[in-house]
This record gives C-alpha cells, structure tokens and sequence, in this order.
C-alpha cells in the first residue's frame, strides 16, 4: 500500500462523503465511517514500514516527498484511529444539525491533512498540509455559531502568524540550502552556525507553541475548545494541537539534531531549559485556571493547555525516559481528553445541550457509561495508577527528578494535584450529587456514541496496566532521534534507578480490591435507597437544591481569583484593541476631499525630490 | 462492666459493640440538651463508656431525644430515626417526652413520644442530671444483653400502626414510607 | 532679457500648470476645480508645443526647397499636442457631464460637502 | 504568421463598430466583448510560445524604430495580454447575465475600450503610444465608474477625474521633457540615450512620470481615488479595474523604472513605498463595513505586495512579482465577481448583510471563499504559490533589511487574513438558522466563476506551468540591453 | 522476604493503625484530664459499624469505598515497615499517586450520596490537600535531589550507612516543615476542617453508616500509619537507630527489632502531633491555607534550594 493511495484515499474520501451527503443521509453516515475506518485499516497494516517517495514535482520543481517511519506511524495511527472514533461518535451526536454533510467533510479533511502532516518528508508538503488543517479547523470551530465565531477568529489570527513564521524558517531553508527535504535538511544543517540553528528552532517553535498552546501562546484554545461540537473538540484537543507537539519533535530531534539541540546555550539560557519552564509554566497556570470554570468544556480546555506542558517537558528535558514519557504522554492524553469529550457530548446530547457545570448533577444513574468514561478520563488526566496517565507522568516525573531539576517536577508534581481539584470538580457537578428532576427522563445515549467511549476507556485501562504496548513504538522513536534506547517490558520500564511494573501494582490493586468487595459483600447487606432519602437534619430534602456545585472550591477562589486571570488573553484582546483602533484611524487618511487627494500628489512628488535630494539615491 | 469478657465477644460481637459503642445523636429539642455538654466532657467523661456524639445519623445507634417534643419537630425526629441504621436504640430524656411535663396541655407538644417511634428506654426528671444518662445508659445495656431493647424490631412489624400515627398527626408525610411490603 | 525671450513659453506654460494645479488644490468648486484641469491641460499643451518650437522657424517641409532642416519646427509635439487636446476635450467633457449629474444628486457642487464616499 | 497588432485591433474595431450593430439588434451586443476577447485569448496563447522563442516587434506603417511606433510583444507584455484577455473574456461572460440595467451598448463600448487601452499599454514600446493607451483605459474607466449612474458611482467617478486627469497632465509633463531632452518617444530608444544625459535632467521627467503613473497603479499616496472607484463601479467592473487596470500601471511604472530609466537604485525607496502601500491597504480594510470598499482597500496592499516583490530588483523578486499579479488577477477578481451576486440578491454592500447567505447562495459564497483562500495565502491555491515565491525571493537576497520587512509584510497577511475571515464567518455561520430558499446566481456567471477558481486551484498546485514565462518576463526587465537590442536591432 | 511482607505489613499497618487511633484517643482524654475510652475502642467502634444495616446511593457509592480501602492496603505494600517492603516498583512517586487514591475513593463515594455536607466536606478536603501537598512535595522532592533516588527503600538505606536524614544539616529544614504540616496530613487539628462535625455534619462521611463507616475507619486508621510512616522512613531512618541492630544484621532478629524499632519511632512522632491536636483550636479553610502556603512552604523551598546549591 503506498503512501500516496494512502492520502488520495484521505483527501478523495473527504469529497465523497460531501457528494454522497446530496444523496442521502444514511449514505453520507455510511461513507464517512467506512472511509475512517479504512484508513485505520491501512495505516495499522504500515506498522514496522519504512519507506520514502517522491510524490510530486511540479511546485517550483521541489521534489514533495512522503515518508514513512516509527514517528509518523505512531502519530499518524493515532490520529486515524480518534478520528474514527469521533466519527463514529458523530453519527447520531450530529443527526439533527444543520448542514452535517460539510460537517462530516471537513472533520475527514482535517484527518487526512493531519495524516499529511505526519507522513510529509519534506517541509513543503509539511506546511501545505499545516495550513489546509488551519484553515478547516478554523471553518468548523465556527460551526456552532454565537461565541464559536470570536473563538474562531482568536483561533485563525494566531494560527496565521504561526504559519507565516513557520513559512520564513522553511523558506530560509530553502534558499540556504537549496533541499526541502527534512532528511536533507538535518545533513545540510550540522556544520552551520549556531545562531541559524537557534533562529529555526525559536521560529519553528512559536508556530509549533501556539499550535500546541505553550503559555504566553495560549489564547485561542479554551474558546475554541469550548465552542466546537464536542467530537471536533475531542479530535482538536486529542490530535490536532499535538500536531505542536510532532513539530517540536520534529524540528528538535530530526530536523537539528538532538546533540545540537541540547547544547544550544549553557545552563539556564540554553534552549531546552527555556522550553521547559514554559512547559512547566503552562502545566501550572493553566491547571490553576481551570478550577475557576464553569463550562465543562471550557474545563477540559484548559487542561488540554496544562497537559501540553508535560509533553513539552518531558520532550524538551532530552533524556530518552523524558522524550518517551512526552511522546507517550501525547498518546495518553489523547486517549482521556477524547474520552472526556465524548462523555460531555453524551451529556449535551442528553440534556439539549446543557454542560454548564452548575447546573447538572447525579447523571451517574441516568448514564452509566458516559459517567465510566468521565471517570476513567479523568482518572487518565490525574495519572492515578493502572491508568495509561499515570505511566507516562511517571516516567516525565522520574527523568526531572533524576535529572536534578527539582524544580521542574515540584512544577509538573504541583500541576497533578491542581488537576485533582478542577476535574474532580467536572466529575462530581456533572455525574455526581443530586439528580435534577428535570433530568429524571433523559434521552439514552444511542449505541454509537456508547462503543467509542467504551472502547477508550477500555484503552486507558489497557494501556496503564501494559504500557509496554505503546512504548514499544515509542521506543523505535526515540532511538531514531538518537536517544539511548529504553530496556521496555509489556509491563513498564526496567532501570536501575527505578523499576515501573504496573502489573504488579494492578496484581495488588486487584487483589485487595477482590479481598474488601468480598467483605463487603460477606458483610450485612445494605438497604438501597433514594437520593431524596438523605441527611439533612431531619429536615426533607429540598428537590433540586441540594447539590453543593456553585463556586465549588469557594475559600480557594476568594483567595486565588485576583491572580488567576488569564493576562495573557487580556493582553493580546489589549494589542487587538489597539490594531483596531490603529487601523481605523490609519483610513481616515482616505478624507473623502479632493483636495487633499491633489494634495497627497503634490506631496509625493515633493517627497521624490526630498529623497533624491538628501540621499541621492538615483 | 463485662467489656473485657473475651468469651462474650466471640459469642456475639455485633451485640456487645453495639453495648460499648454508643454513637449518639443528640436531639436537642429543649432544655435538656444543657445536660449533655457536662456529660461527654471532662466531669463527667462519657467516653470512657465508649458514648461519643456523632453529628449524622447515619453514624449513630444511640437516639437521645432531649426536651419536650413539638408537632413540628416530630418529623425531624421521625425522619432522623428512619435514618438510624439497624440496630438503634431510642432513650427519652426527661419527663417532657414521656408525658409532655410542664408542657402537658399545650396544644402543639406531642405528650407520648412512643406512638410515634419506638423508645427502648425513659429517663424520668426535670431536669434528669448526668449521672442519670449513665444510669439510663447502663440499664440500655441490660436490656440489649436480655434482647430487650427492640424497638427497631417492634418499628419494622408495626410499621403500618406507627405509620397511620404519624400521618394522623403531621397529616400526609413527605417522605415515602421505610419499609415497602417487599422489606416487611 | 536674452533669457526671457528665450524662455518665455516655459515660464508661460510652467506659470499655467502651476495655476491649474493651484486651481485643483485650492478651489472647492468643482466647476473651478474643472477650469483648474483645463488650464494644467492647456500648460502642458504649451509645453509640448514649446520643447519643437524655433523661434522663427519654419514649416517642416522637405520638398519645399530652400528651407533648412535646422531651422524647421519639430512637427512631433504638434502631433502630440493635437492628440492631448483631444483627450483634454474627451475629459472636460466627461467632467461637465459628470458634474450635472454631480449636481443632481448633492444639490451642491461644494466638494468639501461631497464627501459622501470616504474612509 | 499572426500579427499581435490584432489584438488591439480587433477590440478597438469592435468598440467602434458596436454602435452599429446596436442599430440592427439590441441583443447580439452583449455577446460581442465575449467574442473580441475569446479571439485576444486564442492569439495570445497562440504567441505565447513564439514570443517565448523570440521576441515580436510590430513596425506600425513599415517605419523602423526610432522614428515609428513599434509595438513591442515580449513575454511580459504577452503575459498581460494574455491575462488581460482571459480576464476580459469571463468577466464578460460573467456580464451577459450581471449587466441587466442602464445602458447597455455603452458598457459594452467601453468594455472594449478600457481592456483594449489596458493591452496598448502592455504592448506598445512608443511613448506617447503608451499615454494614448493609458487615456483610452482611464477615460472608459473613469465613465464605467459612474456608469450606474448612482450618487456613489458619480462621485466617485468626478474624484477618480480629477485625480486621473492631474496624473495624465503630469506625465504628458513627463514625456515632454524627456523629448524636449532627447527628441525620440521610443521607449528603447529613450533607453538607449538616457545615459548620455545628466542625472537630475532624467530625474525630473522621472519623477512626473512615476507619479503620472502611478496613480493609477494605487501607489500609496496616491490611491486615494481606488477604494471609491472599486466600491462604486459595477462588480464586473470593479473585477477589471482591480484584477487589471491597476496592474497595467504597475507594469508602466516598472517598465519605466527598469526599462527606460534604469533606475534600479531607485528601487530600493519602492520597496518601503511598497511595504507602506500594503500596510495602510490591509489596515484600512481591516474594519471596513462595506464589503466592496474592503475587497478595493485589500487590492492596495496586493500591490504593495507586489510592488515589493519587483523591487527586490532580482530575478526571482520580479517573476514572483508577476506571479503575484496573476495570482491577485484571478482571485481579487473572483471576488468581486462573486461579491456582485451577493450584493444584487441582498441589495446592500454592508457585511453585516451577508449573514446567512451562506445558505442561500451556497456556490457563490464558496466561490468567494476560495477567492478570499487564494489572496490570503493559504494552499493549495494560487496566492500561496506566489505569497511562497515572493518570501523566498526576499530571502534569497540574504539581505536583513528584506527579512525584516517580509515580518512587516506577514503581519499585513495576518490583518488580511482576519478581516477575510470574519466576512467568511459573517456568510455561513451568521444569521437565521431556518431553512431557506436557494437564490443562487445564474448559471453563466457561475461557470465563469467557477473558471476563475479551477484556474487558482490549477496555478496553486502546478505553478511550474507558468513558471517559464514568468521567467522569462523577469529577465525582459532585468536585461534591458537586450530589449533595447531587440528593438533598435 | 517480600512475599513475607506481602502478607504481614498490611496486617502491621492495620493493627498499629487501629491502635494509633485508640492511643490518640486516649491521649487527648488525658491531656484534657479525663479517663477516656479504653484505647481499644477504635475495634469496638469497627465492629459495632460492622454489626449495624447500612444503607447504599447506590453501587457506585459502595465502589468508591472500596476502591478507598484497598487503595490504602496497597499504599502499605510500597511502604518500607521496618525492613518490610512488598513493592518497589514506581518508587516515591507512585507512592504519591496511591496517597491520593485513598481520598479520592472517599471523594467519589461521598459525592455519590448526593449530600451536599459530604460534597463541601469533599472541596475542603481537596483544598486542604493542595494546600499540604505544596510543602509536601517539596519536601519530597528535596529528599529525592539529595540522596538522588526515587525508591523510599534506597532512601531508609542509605540513611542505614550515613545517619538519619532529620540530622543532616541539608534535610533539617524539610524535616521540620514536614513535621509543621504533619496535622494536615493526618487530619488532626488544627486542619480538622475536613470532618468538621459541627457544621458539616463529619463532611465527606455523612452518608456513611455501618460497613461503609467501618471500612472509613480502617482506611482513615491506615492514612495516619502512613503519614506517620513517611516521616519516619524519610527522615527517622525507619528502621535503623545507630547501628543498634547492625550485631543481628542478616537475621530474623532484625526485621523483627527493625519494626519494632519503626514502630516506637511512630509512637514518639504521633505524640508530637497529639500535643498539637490537644490544645489547639480548629482553623478556617483559608487560614490553613495561608498556613500552610506560608511557613512550611517557605522553610521546605529554602531546603531546596539548599540542597540544589550543595549538590
């Protein structure tokens, strides 16, 4: 199977979900699955391919390549597999919306862009693909309408500065080198000087950070997170903003190398150092932040920021257990985040589109699925043991730890135990506590949206009791940038500095937990009852008030709202401001008075003359 | 005191913990509640009988109700006691509860408690001093060691009667009954 | 004096297109405005004619015997000129015609008021 | 052997001969721009390869260069005919269904008029040929302007008068002294002597020619009448001036400066002129209201992009430059034409108007889409290919003051960008969520547009397809001896 | 050795567990003059829950509990008791997450009785945590950077050879922010926020009544082992006390004496925090909060930055 049907398959299954979408709904449903699905099918069967081709020539003569390895594997598996999940997930999640053909075209567009991304050889083909998903994700951020549109220009503007940086650093490849191929490229650019070295890998690394929503960055993603349908939330927070974290690989470990990289500087001015602390600072702040929210999404939005900062840690620290633990992590965080948004959708899609945090409660009787998954996810993002977060937390923790950087792991440490609070806040407002009565008959999450968030949360699990699935591609990766190799088990990690066996830790887990399931069950038999039938002083229990959800972590919030406020966002809505108003005031120029415009022309001819006349330049 | 009689205790834990383990909720409907400070702190120390307070019923198996009982806390006291998990014991502190004392003939105090729930045991006075907690506490556990102390079962068979008072009482309950036919 | 004469077409032509364009920058007028460009075109006009003219020169006509060839008006901007002032027409023309129609719209033919398309 | 003087023959004679048929019947007339321009389109391609090969020099009247007007068809100036021709040919098509009111066998004249002086200008390698073209282009322009005879249109049309005839007055002043100086109007000739003369003697005539010129190819200062004038024409209009008329006085100007003058240490002041044009266009568009004043505005800092790219004064820098041009051709003017529907089937140039008509008119606001995709920058469509050229020309130069200025100029896409996207916005994701009638334009226009797209998308994909004739325009300008040569013999 | 241990510290830590939480009991009536409970009472209390009818909110409400407990037991594996040590595997780190497990099981069980009491109980004691885990996690992390190792069993060794860690001049001052936010950990006043039955209602454990109370005891009696047992691990040595058993080194003897030896020091730790727990008053949330973020959190930055500078 070549790389090329690959994309064609990708792209053209794109438009023909859109064309079959004319004809029928059910065909359009039909397509779009069976296209997902196939991709899935062919990228697993690419597993362990290495290959390199010259797809296309005809752009100013540079030779597009696709290629294949362990890294574009490893994402490009991941990113069809979530994509078809979200898929599947939107088939009734989306039945009734509007204009649901273009819809289901532009998720699979975005798909087949990112699988572009992933499989380009070559910096063109690399960038092409980059701003064709820019353009499609910003027009399905818009999709919801209302708050979506400012969401989605915050989105479009600071996509587009990215990508023009990221068009000067390719292009002053070119012209340097004369190759865009990135295998080239690394060859071409060993002996060059360090300061051209820094110049791409900070050009590269502003468009890879606001696409990955590095801390000063940030500021498109909650909104845009929160105001896209949810199963486009999931694949955008899943896959599409970790394409960031493929860039970083890429241009830090193939592009200029990993022995250049991480000598760049000294000490604390090197450049890995720097991209730490701002991955330490987007794990913090971020995580901080997302205990003030009330948008379930909005919630979920800010951690997809703070999680990003563990993969940047770890992948920027370069030790081969940190840059494993970053590259795992962006699998992991997929995995729950995806999840996460799928049991919101159920929600949404249950409640008519409620998922304001202070409003729900008790659904975990009403939708026991959806609440597994909510609960496995977050479990996933807190890292607690046997979940796949956790391993690759662990192994980021551990490589800080040992690499004398303390600080960085009280930052990624601290950011864990912030988590804790936010999401267990997201569980417990949304699944837990009273059930609304209006709630009490709710619409049943169909079976299509129940076999994604049973088949992720079941990965989770998988993957946190045998990471050494996963690890082991990850492994081929890191080798492949130059990093010493991890002695991985099915089970975890061996070293000498610290054995990761997470069978053993679900053996006890599991046998305690059969012990006191036994005893509990052996033990006298508890009397079920209603939720109505609750402590409250003897009093009755008033119906739909006794939920305690509002200003969740109160005393918290008195003390920390003055300094959780997102500056960064009020100080790039400031600098927008002031364009605007820069460039109103810039067209006034245009005065609608002739005799000014004469004017203008007598000026531009008395400016020639000054400027021949002070500087003779002709 | 037979709380280090290890024999006793194989024979039946459940009962003998119940004995020296009284969690208890205090329900403090009046002026008798001014008794119980002294009697759970250092004076009088009622902890070294294992009684400590606890502040939900859920928790508890001790039901002291302290003062005279109004129409409108007979349903607080109602619901706390349903929501005492088996077994559970009700003591009545002070006449007001047995009779409704000083209160007698006032139109909204419940004059006898035990058509409403079950009480395994009064404390007669006015007010009744610690020691009598102590007292009333000891003979609790006579009454527990002769299996006395069943009101919680004489709750469940009587369910329809003690219901039907109720509801005569406070009018239509708000609360659904404890025990459906199937739990009877 | 020499120089004057000499000149005087320049400064002429010049002293016309300086007008109009003091004109056009000035007036508020369009009518004045429109005089204005008929006298920057007439100026230009000048000028060209005035780079081929000699002074006392003679028709450039080579079959004619007897004339000299250094002595013949440069016949080019004459060409030239007759082309411009068509052009000239053309656009006064169209001016006119624009500014009736100006007229009936504004009510007015104040530019400083006629400033409906700005910014 | 095809003569190239047909194609400004062939539409001069058809604007002149149009009258006439109007007498026999009103409703062939239409169809008489489609022909002209089919026929322009079909030589041009046809010279393309030839002018390739070599260079075609038409001798008007048999007379040798110096002394008679020559045209001069080189692969810049069959690259604009053929762009002018292709333009000319699906807006006209596109105007068989757009222009229903107002008189019609005038537009149709003028039509003809304004892209037969656009070619004349592109072809010619006289002089004053070159003002005559310039006065047929800006005097048809000036009257299409106001040809829907609106208040808008009317004074827009006086301003843009005023402006054009200043600027025409100042380069006739221009080629006056230049022939008062060197007593020749042929442009290689002029070439030729410009060296024996003094500098500031050049420079004055210079200076009133670049101004004369570059009021119509929107240099900065000196725009002001374009944003009233696009905004006020017919969209159909509107597409030609901008995808046309503009950039047939950039080619002047530039064919001035390079060609004639030489004057390529001049350029060094064009390429801030050119950053500055782009910034004050993207600026101002940026909170404009009216859709049309917003597409005309982002045409001014197109050609400061463009300016900026020829200025580079490299190979590279003036191919990408015409690239862009061609680029900005087929997507400012799928724009406008697209925009004209959308304003005829909602009555208001205002954005705020569009909302929802994403629903309504799904084919026209896709178009538009792409068109807005395309003068972005983003790909796989033409303005990619282009917005990528000109960057790695102005890389390639090595030079830090041109890295610094592509920043300014990225800053001036991302403003276009947010200002296109927010319109995009505005048409599917704004407005009533009913179901609505489709009201979509008619079939004509829409396969006119639609060739317009099919063109972006295919230059976008495969841009070494035009690649050789850019190349080969830029070298027309770079090597100037051989114009000269080639002319003079 | 480990298979032993298997078996044995969960049944150590239960036991010493249960009797900790007597003897706190028990002191507190002392020091407050009173004869208090026999310190076996926490037993009686267990089987007394056990005995009684719970009610349930339903299967999750039972899970969480669950999940609490055997969380706990399996916290023990990874703790050295004396020289017991199950589990290895994950280190200081995952010991941290399975800290967490237990109060979050609690968390979910609480919040799952759709009480609201439960639910503040519930934020309280999440925000009482983040505020201890802050000095908490820099404390570890200094202990880690210094003896650089993430395994607690290499950390009680090598203080075996180079003396207990509370004596080293670079660890005094995390030991003794440890020992500031040692209530916290273990719930005891002045951190009694999170249970605060007077107005609360005992917070995350209202609804909880027979085997669910029963089984929170047993939890909560094995979250004060651990708290206590982190300490002295870390910073008392754990089992080694100046190489008094070094003449039985490899012997039966030795483990035995060894959590003897754990033990007796847990005993001195705890009475430390009864005295505290005894005469002072309860805080509000937010002056725990800046409690904690202020002393503890200052001394335990300090020491990590005196240990990063030394290293």
């Amino acid at each position: 199977m070549s790389l090329e049907l690959l994309l064609i398959i990708a792209f053209s299954g794109a438009f023909l979900t859109y064309l079959s979408g004319k004809i029928s709904s059910q065909l359009r449903d039909g397509v779009a699955v069976l296209i997902s699905l196939g991709l899935v099918a062919i990228v697993s069967f690419l597993y362990n391919v290495q290959t390199e081709t010259v797809f296309y020539q005809g752009f100013f003569g540079i030779s597009l390549i696709l290629r294949m390895n362990s890294l574009a594997w490893f994402f490009a598996i991941a990113i069809v597999s979530f994509t078809a999940l979200c898929i599947i997930y939107s088939l009734s999640y989306m039945k009734d919306c509007e204009r649901s053909n273009y819809y289901y075209f532009m998720m699979l567009l975005i798909n087949a862009s990112m699988l572009t991304i992933v499989l380009a050889g070559d910096l063109v083909t690399f960038f092409v693909a980059w701003e064709i998903m820019s353009w499609s994700t910003f027009l399905l951020i818009s999709y919801n309408r209302n708050g979506a549109l400012q969401a989605g220009i915050k989105y479009i503007v600071l996509s587009l500065i990215g990508s023009m940086c990221m068009l000067v650093g390719i292009l002053s490849i070119y012209t340097s080198f004369g190759t865009v191929n990135i295998a080239d490229v690394a060859n071409h650019l060993t002996p060059s000087s360090v300061g051209y070295k820094l110049f791409l890998l900070i050009i590269f690394s502003i468009t890879f950070g606001i696409k990955n929503a590095i801390m000063p960055l940030h500021t498109w993603l909650p909104d845009a997170y929160a105001e896209s349908p949810s199963p486009f939330s999931a694949v955008l927070s899943g896959m599409l903003t970790r394409m960031g974290v493929f860039g970083f690989l890429l241009i830090m470990y193939v592009i200029v190398g990993m022995k250049t990289t991480l000598h760049l500087g000294r000490g604390f001015l090197s450049f890995n150092t720097i991209l730490c602390w701002l991955g330490a600072i987007t794990i913090v702040i971020p995580t901080f932040i997302a205990m003030l929210q009330n948008d379930a999404k909005k919630l979920l939005a800010w951690h997809g920021i703070g999680q990003g900062g563990y993969m940047i840690v770890g992948i920027a620290f370069g030790t081969s257990l940190g840059a494993a633990g970053g590259i795992f992590h962006t699998l992991n965080h997929a995995t729950y985040i995806v999840l996460l948004f799928l049991s919101v959708g159920a929600i949404e899609y249950s409640t008519n589109g409620l998922r304001d945090l202070n409003s729900l409660g008790g659904l975990f009787k009403k939708m026991p699925i959806a609440f597994f998954g909510g609960l496995l996810g977050i479990s996933g993002l807190i890292g607690v043991p046997l979940t796949n977060g956790f391993v690759s937390k662990w192994l980021i923790y551990k490589t800080l730890i040992l690499g004398n950087a303390p600080f960085l792991a009280f930052a990624a440490l601290l950011g864990t135990w912030g988590t804790v609070l936010s999401v267990y806040k997201f569980l417990h407002n949304l699944f837990l506590g009273q059930l609304p009565e209006e709630h009490k008959e709710i619409k049943k999450a169909p079976l299509t949206m129940q076999i994604p968030i049973v088949i992720l949360s079941f990965t989770i699990i998988l993957f946190g009791i045998l990471p050494g699935l996963p690890l082991k591609v990850i492994n081929s990766i890191i080798v492949a940038a130059g990093f010493q190799a991890l002695d991985i088990n099915i089970w975890g990690v061996t070293s000498e500095t610290g054995t990761l066996n997470m069978l053993n830790i679900f053996a006890a887990i599991a046998v305690f937990g059969a012990i006191f399931w036994g005893i509990f069950k052996v033990a006298r038999k508890s009397t079920p009852v209603d939720q109505y039938d609750n402590y409250a002083a003897g009093a009755a229990v008033p119906k739909n008030k006794y939920h305690y959800t509002v200003e969740y972590y109160a005393p918290f919030y008195r003390m920390g709202k003055p300094f959780l406020k997102d500056i960064f966002d009020m100080f790039y809505n400031r600098i927008a401001e002031a364009i605007g108003s820069i460039c109103d005031s810039v067209r006034k120029i245009y005065t609608g008075y002739v005799g000014s415009y004469v004017m203008y022309i007598v000026l531009f001819i008395a400016s020639l003359i000054f400027v021949q006349l002070t500087w003779s330049i002709f | 005191m037979d709380r280090n009689q290890i024999g006793k205790w194989l024979k039946n834990p459940g009962k003998m913990a119940n004995k020296y383990s009284f969690h208890v909720v205090y329900f403090c409907t009046g002026c008798g509640i001014i008794e119980v400070p002294p009697s759970i702190t250092t004076r009088w120390d009622a902890e070294r009988f294992g009684i400590i307070p606890v502040a939900t019923p859920r928790q508890a198996n001790l039901f002291l109700i302290t003062g005279y009982v109004s129409t409108k806390t007979l349903a607080a006291i109602i619901r706390t006691y349903e929501q005492m998990p088996e077994p559970k014991y009700t003591v009545a502190f002070g006449s007001c509860p047995i009779n409704g004392g000083m209160y007698y003939d006032s139109y909204n105090t419940i004059t006898s408690l035990d058509k409403y729930i079950p009480v395994d045991g009064y404390i007669a006075g006015c007010m009744p001093r610690p020691e009598a907690i102590f007292i009333g506490v000891t003979h609790l556990w006579k009454l527990i060691d002769m299996d006395k102390a069943d009101g919680y079962k004489r709750y469940r068979e009587d369910y329809v009667h003690y219901r039907a008072n109720q509801e005569q009482i406070l009018g239509e309950l708000d609360w659904p009954p404890l025990f459906s036919k199937e739990n009877l | 004096m020499e120089f004057l004469s000499n000149y005087i077409y320049y400064i002429g032509a010049f002293g016309l297109i300086f007008i109009g364009l003091f004109i056009i920058l000035v007036k508020h007028n369009l009518i004045k405005v429109i005089i204005g460009i008929g006298i920057l075109d007439t100026g230009v006009n000048l000028f060209l004619i005035a780079v081929g003219y000699i002074s006392k020169g003679t028709a450039p006509i080579f079959s004619k015997a007897g004339l000299d060839a250094n002595n013949m008006v440069d016949p080019v901007p004459q060409a030239l000129v007759l082309t411009s002032i068509v052009i000239g027409v053309a656009i006064l023309a169209l001016a006119l015609s624009l500014a009736i129609r100006l007229y009936k719209h504004y009510g007015t033919l104040d530019l400083r008021k006629i400033k409906e398309q700005r910014w | 052997m095809v003569n190239p003087i047909l194609l400004i023959v062939v539409p001069l004679g058809l604007a002149f001969a149009l009258p006439i048929v109007n007498l026999i019947s009103k409703k062939i007339i239409k169809y008489i721009p489609v022909l002209a321009f089919l026929f322009n389109l079909i030589l041009s391609l046809l010279l393309i390869p030839k002018v390739l090969e070599q260079t075609i020099i038409v001798k008007i009247g048999g007379f040798h260069p110096p002394f008679g007007i020559n045209l001069f068809v080189g692969p810049v100036g069959i690259l604009f005919s053929t762009l002018i021709a292709l333009a000319g040919f699906l807006v006209s098509i596109y105007a068989l269904s757009y222009i229903k009111e107002g008189p019609k066998e005038k537009y149709h004249i003028l039509y003809l008029l304004l892209l037969t002086g656009a070619t004349g200008v592109v072809l010619t390698g006289d002089m004053f040929n070159l003002f005559v073209f310039f006065e047929i282009l800006c005097i048809s322009s000036y009257a299409l302007v106001a040809y829907l005879g609106n208040k808008a249109g009317i004074e827009s049309s006086i301003k843009y008068l005023i402006q054009g005839s200043v600027g025409s007055s100042l380069l006739l002043l221009g080629i006056g002294l230049l022939y008062g100086q060197l007593g020749t109007l042929n442009m290689a000739d002029i070439a030729n002597q410009i060296n024996s003369i003094s500098s500031p003697s050049i420079f004055v005539p210079m200076i009133f020619i670049i101004t004369g010129l570059g009021i119509e190819a929107a240099i900065f200062p000196l725009n002001a009448w374009l944003p009233d004038a696009h905004s006020s024409a017919p969209s159909s209009i509107s597409a030609i001036l901008s995808g046309i008329a503009i950039e047939v006085g950039l080619y002047a100007v530039i064919r001035v400066i390079f060609t004639i003058f030489n004057a390529s240490s001049f350029l060094m002041f064009f390429v801030f002129l050119g950053v500055l044009t782009l910034l004050i266009g993207e600026m101002s568009a940026f909170s404009q209201k009216n859709i049309k004043r917003m597409l005309a505005y982002s045409s001014i800092g197109q050609i400061g992009l463009i300016m900026f790219a020829i200025s580079l004064n490299t190979q590279l820098g003036i191919s990408a430059g015409f690239f862009q041009m061609i680029s900005h051709t087929l997507g400012k003017g799928l724009l406008f034409l697209s925009v004209g529907f959308l304003i005829y089937k909602t009555g208001s140039m205002k954005i705020s108007s569009f909302e929802g008509i994403g629903k309504k008119m799904p084919i026209t606001s896709l178009l538009f889409t792409i068109g807005a995709f395309s003068i972005v920058g983003l790909p796989p469509f033409a303005g990619f290919a282009s917005k990528f050229m000109i960057i790695k020309a102005a890389l390639t130069t090595g030079q830090l003051l041109f890295t610094v200025l592509i920043g300014v100029i990225l800053l001036g896409t991302v403003i276009e960008g947010a200002y296109f996207f927010k319109v995009i916005q505005s048409i599917y994701f704004k407005g009533t969520t009913d179901i609505i009638k489709r009201d979509e334009a008619p079939l004509i226009a829409l396969i006119s547009m639609s060739i317009f797209v099919l063109l972006i998308i295919f230059i976008g994909v495969y841009p070494d397809f035009i690649a050789r004739i850019l190349n080969s325009a830029a070298s027309e300008f770079i090597n100037r001896i051989d114009y000269i040569r080639s002319v003079l013999g | 050795m480990n298979i032993i241990a298997l078996f044995v510290s969960p049944l150590i830590a239960l036991i010493a567990g249960m009797f900790f939480l007597g003897l706190s009991r028990k002191i507190s009536a002392r020091i407050q003059w009173r004869y208090g409970p026999p310190i076996y009472q926490p037993v009686i209390d267990v089987i007394r829950s056990f005995s009684q009818k719970s009610i349930t909110h339903g299967k999750f409400f039972d899970f969480g509990i669950i999940l609490s407990l055997s969380s706990s037991f399996v916290l023990i594996l990874f703790l050295p008791i004396g020289k017991l040590c199950a589990l290895t595997s994950g280190g200081l780190i995952a010991f941290l997450y399975l800290m967490l497990m237990g109060p979050f099981g609690i968390a979910l069980s609480g919040a799952a009785a759709a009480n609201p009491n439960s639910s503040i109980g519930i934020s309280r004691k999440f925000l009482l945590a983040l505020a201890y885990e802050v000095p908490l996690l820099l404390v570890l992390l200094t202990v880690m950077t210094h003896y650089h190792t993430i395994s607690l069993v290499e950390i009680v060794n090598i203080q075996a050879n180079s003396g207990w860690a509370f004596g080293s001049w670079a660890l005094i001052l995390p030991g003794i922010a440890y020992l500031l936010i040692l209530p916290a950990i273990l719930g005891m006043r002045p951190f009694e926020v999170v249970g605060a039955a007077q107005e609360i209602s005992s917070g995350p454990i209202a609804e909880f009544g027979g085997k669910h109370l029963a089984f929170y005891t047993l939890q909560h009696a094995l979250h004060v082992f651990v708290g206590i047992a982190l300490f002295v691990d870390i910073f008392l040595g754990g089992w080694t006390f100046f190489g008094l058993l070094n003449p039985l080194a490899g012997t039966v003897w030795a483990v035995i004496f060894g959590i003897i030896i754990f033990l007796l020091k847990m005993t001195l730790v705890l009475f430390i925090g009864l005295f505290v727990n005894a005469v002072y008053p309860r805080f509000r949330i937010e002056q725990a909060m800046q409690y904690l973020w202020k002393w503890p959190t200052l001394i335990s930055f300090v020491g990590l930055i005196i240990v990063v500078l030394t290293k």
